[in-house]
């Protein structure tokens, strides 16, 4: 008897489906196309945070030090930043290898180095930072620290690089916020609108309906599954065009992308948990919108 | 059945429809209620049905406080009384047989019982080949049979009736008096509203009588 | 002023609602169109107006070919005709003044003649104290009038109404009727499609009868 | 008598206006959304593209001298390089600048240099390179031709930078036109639906007016100008909302901003000519949608 009746249910709202007609494509059209954007600034965002994510490891702090450092200050300055949190690794240059290394970059100006007595390069420690901790701040506090250190010569970090890359993730964030915002708010408004556009438009049949014995859930679940299927089938076909444009785009710029991305495992594609939940709030938003238009309209 | 203690109702702005109507129509009894254009003929079925709630008084239909009803209970009411709307308030879109397939499917009647009911009361209106058109293609007179059919399609144990020969030529009009009265006999208590008065001098039935408002006669 | 020759129409599905219709309604005449519902007298009235196309044959209204008419002359000839519609065609949401004033907005006339027309005209059909109701709220009768009264406001030529008095009571179908012969009086040309007979046999005019499509009778 | 007529047609616009009610706030709001989408959009790739092609001319093309060049061939040279379309300026660095420079460069080391006896570094030509020229194509071939040049010892270039800039302006543009050509798309697509509900909601109203004899042009000028005007208020509230939004986020991005687009006069809103191209388009678009519909539905 349940079974039946919720049989019933299912087939009604593909009825109503069925029936909408044009309507139904122009709701799960809109829906997809909210869909759409909010996906491709979310796939925007992940790719490029990580792009920049990655740019940003190469950017080192470089600690000199003294030419006049015993063995054991080395190692306890090697022990500090091992146990440093923000430091993710640390490599030890050698002035041999720091001189070296200087007559790689100047490359094709070698005969500068030509009349070198001693070696005036100094030992360093070059550290990578972790991400979280790339700002202009924890560094500055870092470095301030390591100076106080016996044995330490000098701590030099890229400044202004560091504080560019910091402030672009925090642009990024805030717009992705707002843009977010925006069009979740448009998402909800679209869909809210379409179904009540439907329950509109199914007024008569819904008075109908009630002026014959309907009950309340009889009338009003079929309308919200039928919100709820649009949201989710306006999500899924907004995964697919993005998709589609995803790939597109990739192909449009060839090696173009391999050159930025290069060495990254870039151009990645939404996760199948973000997938899932694009659609399960794209189902969500039509259901919650349907039951919205549906009390709303619905009252006496 | 139905019955009326003191039930008045007015419109907003002061729109007195109806004003201390006591009534009482009989299990199994075919009632038509008379008057002039605008006399309250109209509201008084809408308050059977619980369209609309009285200003004043006590409504009971089948032993239930209609006035009082709870809205869980208020499908119960209405799948026990099928209505033949003065405006027909048939779908446009839909065809004939799929505007009375509404009904059978929210009373939950299975699909094969339902289409040999369907089939059998397009037959009794004559519009069994009409079955497949949908209302707006239809003459008035048709649409009006349509909206006949649709209230029986329940098996009501009470029909109202309004106006339901408005659009009917003579002979249809008595053929479709003809068909409510077997229906009348085969148990249901009816209600019809109409100010054809010689369809009710013809009928010879138990007849209210509305005027303004006021019950100003009845001829039992 | 209306004439047609062996008109005939078919709707789709092959439904034959006039066939081979040869008439000729002049200027100034008052003509009764009867027959049982679905007899084609609606379908009649919408070719004069050209709300259809026949699928054979020829008609003139007023001196035009209504067959041959080119779009743009179309507008013209519906300023010069009067409808009232069996199902009225209110706006359910603008109030009754609204529905008369649109009619008058198209037409182009100023609104102080407007107002004052509108006016008489709902006391003449005796519903000025509801002017600014919604039609949804007024009782069958009431709607009916309103649609009369908006036939009207144009000061048509030519007026058809369908069945203009089925849900009017004896007295006022009565004095519908006589509002109508007035009017016809002033010059109008009147078509009144009824199945009512008692009426017909009332006023005493010429009358037209429909059977199945076909032209069966006509009494001058 | 025809001013007579368009002062009714305005009337009536308002009237029909008035009475959407709900539906033509849905409707403003739904183009509003679209185009502050858009407008997001054109915003950002109109920053970012500036601050890019800021950063890209920092980029420069160095072009070294043999130490053996004459006076005469080193005119050659610099006519030559003034003469090149790609080229925007050219500043001249001799060797005893290029030392001084490199002595700045290597701060902390500069004992480095002490035991030189000549100068080492090459005199040199600077170039700056104009943006649209700053492809590794166009360069490779100006460094190929200018080292066939007499007195050219090497011509060097970022080669890596440029290639990088190159290609990320080309994915912005892309995803530009993209974007941008799906968020069209969807502008037309919601501007057609709302007034395709708006005439089906006033369907009746107009076949009545149809019935009682109005001309074509009476039942559609109404409509469409409700279109244009819808269009146009959408458009123009999204301009409102992108320039709080836009307000906003600099306000929440404070300093930060200013540290990424410093020395740019960046953070610039859209100019008057994109503002009232907009709105513009929002009427135009309106309108269209209209036309579209109502030549649709009322064909008959
Ligand atoms: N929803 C409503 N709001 C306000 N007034 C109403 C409403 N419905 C009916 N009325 C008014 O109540 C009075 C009685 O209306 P009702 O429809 O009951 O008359 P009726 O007897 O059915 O008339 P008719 O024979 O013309 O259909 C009329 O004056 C009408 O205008
Ligand atoms: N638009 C349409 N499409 C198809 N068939 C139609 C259409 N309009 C009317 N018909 C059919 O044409 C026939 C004549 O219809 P019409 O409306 O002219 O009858 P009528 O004389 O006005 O009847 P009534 O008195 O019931 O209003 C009927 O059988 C009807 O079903
Ligand atoms: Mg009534
Ligand atoms: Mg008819």
């Amino acid at each position: 008897m349940l079974w039946e009746r919720f049989r019933h249910l299912l087939g009604e709202t593909f009825l109503n489906f069925r029936r909408g007609g044009w309507g139904v494509i122009a709701s799960i059209g809109a829906i997809a196309i909210a869909f759409l954007v909010t996906g491709i600034f979310l796939l925007l965002t992940l790719n490029l945070s990580t792009v920049v994510a990655r740019w940003a490891e190469d950017f080192q702090v470089v600690v000199f030090l003294d030419d006049t450092i015993t063995k054991k200050q080395r190692t306890l300055v090697q022990k500090r930043l091992d146990g440093e949190m923000a430091v993710r690794d640390v490599t030890y240059l050698s002035k041999k290898e720091a001189l070296a290394d200087f007559r790689r970059k100047i490359r094709g100006q070698e005969s500068l180095l030509e009349g070198l007595k001693t070696n005036p390069l100094p030992a360093s420690f070059q550290l990578r930072i972790r991400e979280q901790y790339q700002t202009a701040d924890v560094l500055g506090h870092l470095a301030a620290s390591l100076k106080r250190m016996e044995g330490i010569e000098d701590v030099l970090y890229g400044q202004e690089w560091v504080e560019r890359l910091t402030s672009l993730i925090e642009v990024m964030k805030i717009l992705g916020i707002v843009i977010g915002g925006v069009l979740g708010v448009a998402s909800l408004f679209i869909v809210a609108n379409t179904i009540r556009m439907a329950v509109y438009a199914r007024a008569q049949e819904i008075e109908i309906m009630r002026l014959v014995g309907a009950t309340r859930a009889y009338i009003q679940i079929p309308l919200i599954l039928e919100g709820t299927l649009q949201g989710g089938l306006g999500a899924a076909l907004a995964l697919g065009l993005l998709y589609a444009l995803f790939r597109g785009t990739l192909w449009q710029l060839g090696t173009t992308a391999s050159m930025i991305f290069a060495g990254t495992e870039l151009t990645q594609f939404l996760e199948a948990e973000y997938r899932m939940a694009m659609v399960g709030l794209g189902a969500l938003l039509g259901g919650v919108g349907s039951l919205v238009a549906v009390r709303r309209f619905l009252k006496v | 059945m139905i019955q009326m203690f003191h039930v008045s109702k007015t419109y907003p702005k002061d729109v007195v429809a109806l004003s201390d109507i006591t009534l009482h129509i009989q299990k199994g009894e075919f009632v038509f209620l008379c008057g002039p254009s605008g006399a309250g003929k109209t509201t008084l079925l809408r308050l059977i049905f619980r369209d609309e709630l009285p200003t004043d008084g006590q409504i009971l239909v089948n032993g239930r406080n209609v006035v009082r009803l709870r809205e869980s209970k208020l499908p119960a009411l209405r799948r026990s009384i099928g209505v033949i709307f003065q405006d027909f308030k048939l779908l446009m879109d839909r065809t004939v047989y799929d505007n009375l397939h509404l009904v059978t499917r929210v009373l939950g009647i299975p699909e094969t019982i339902s289409r040999r009911k369907i089939g059998r009361l397009l037959k009794e209106v004559g519009l069994l080949q009409k079955a497949d058109q949908i209302p707006y293609s239809l003459s008035g007179g048709e649409q009006q049979r349509v909206a006949i059919a649709r209230a029986l399609v329940s098996d009501p144990a009470i029909l109202l009736a309004d106006e339901p020969t408005g659009n009917l030529d003579p002979d249809l009009a008595l053929d479709v008096m003809r068909l409510l009265a077997e229906v009348n006999i085969r148990g249901t208590t009816v209600v019809v509203a109409t100010h054809n008065p010689k369809l009710v001098a013809e009928m010879g039935h138990h007849t209210l009588i509305l005027k303004q408002g006021r019950l100003v006669e009845e001829i039992p």
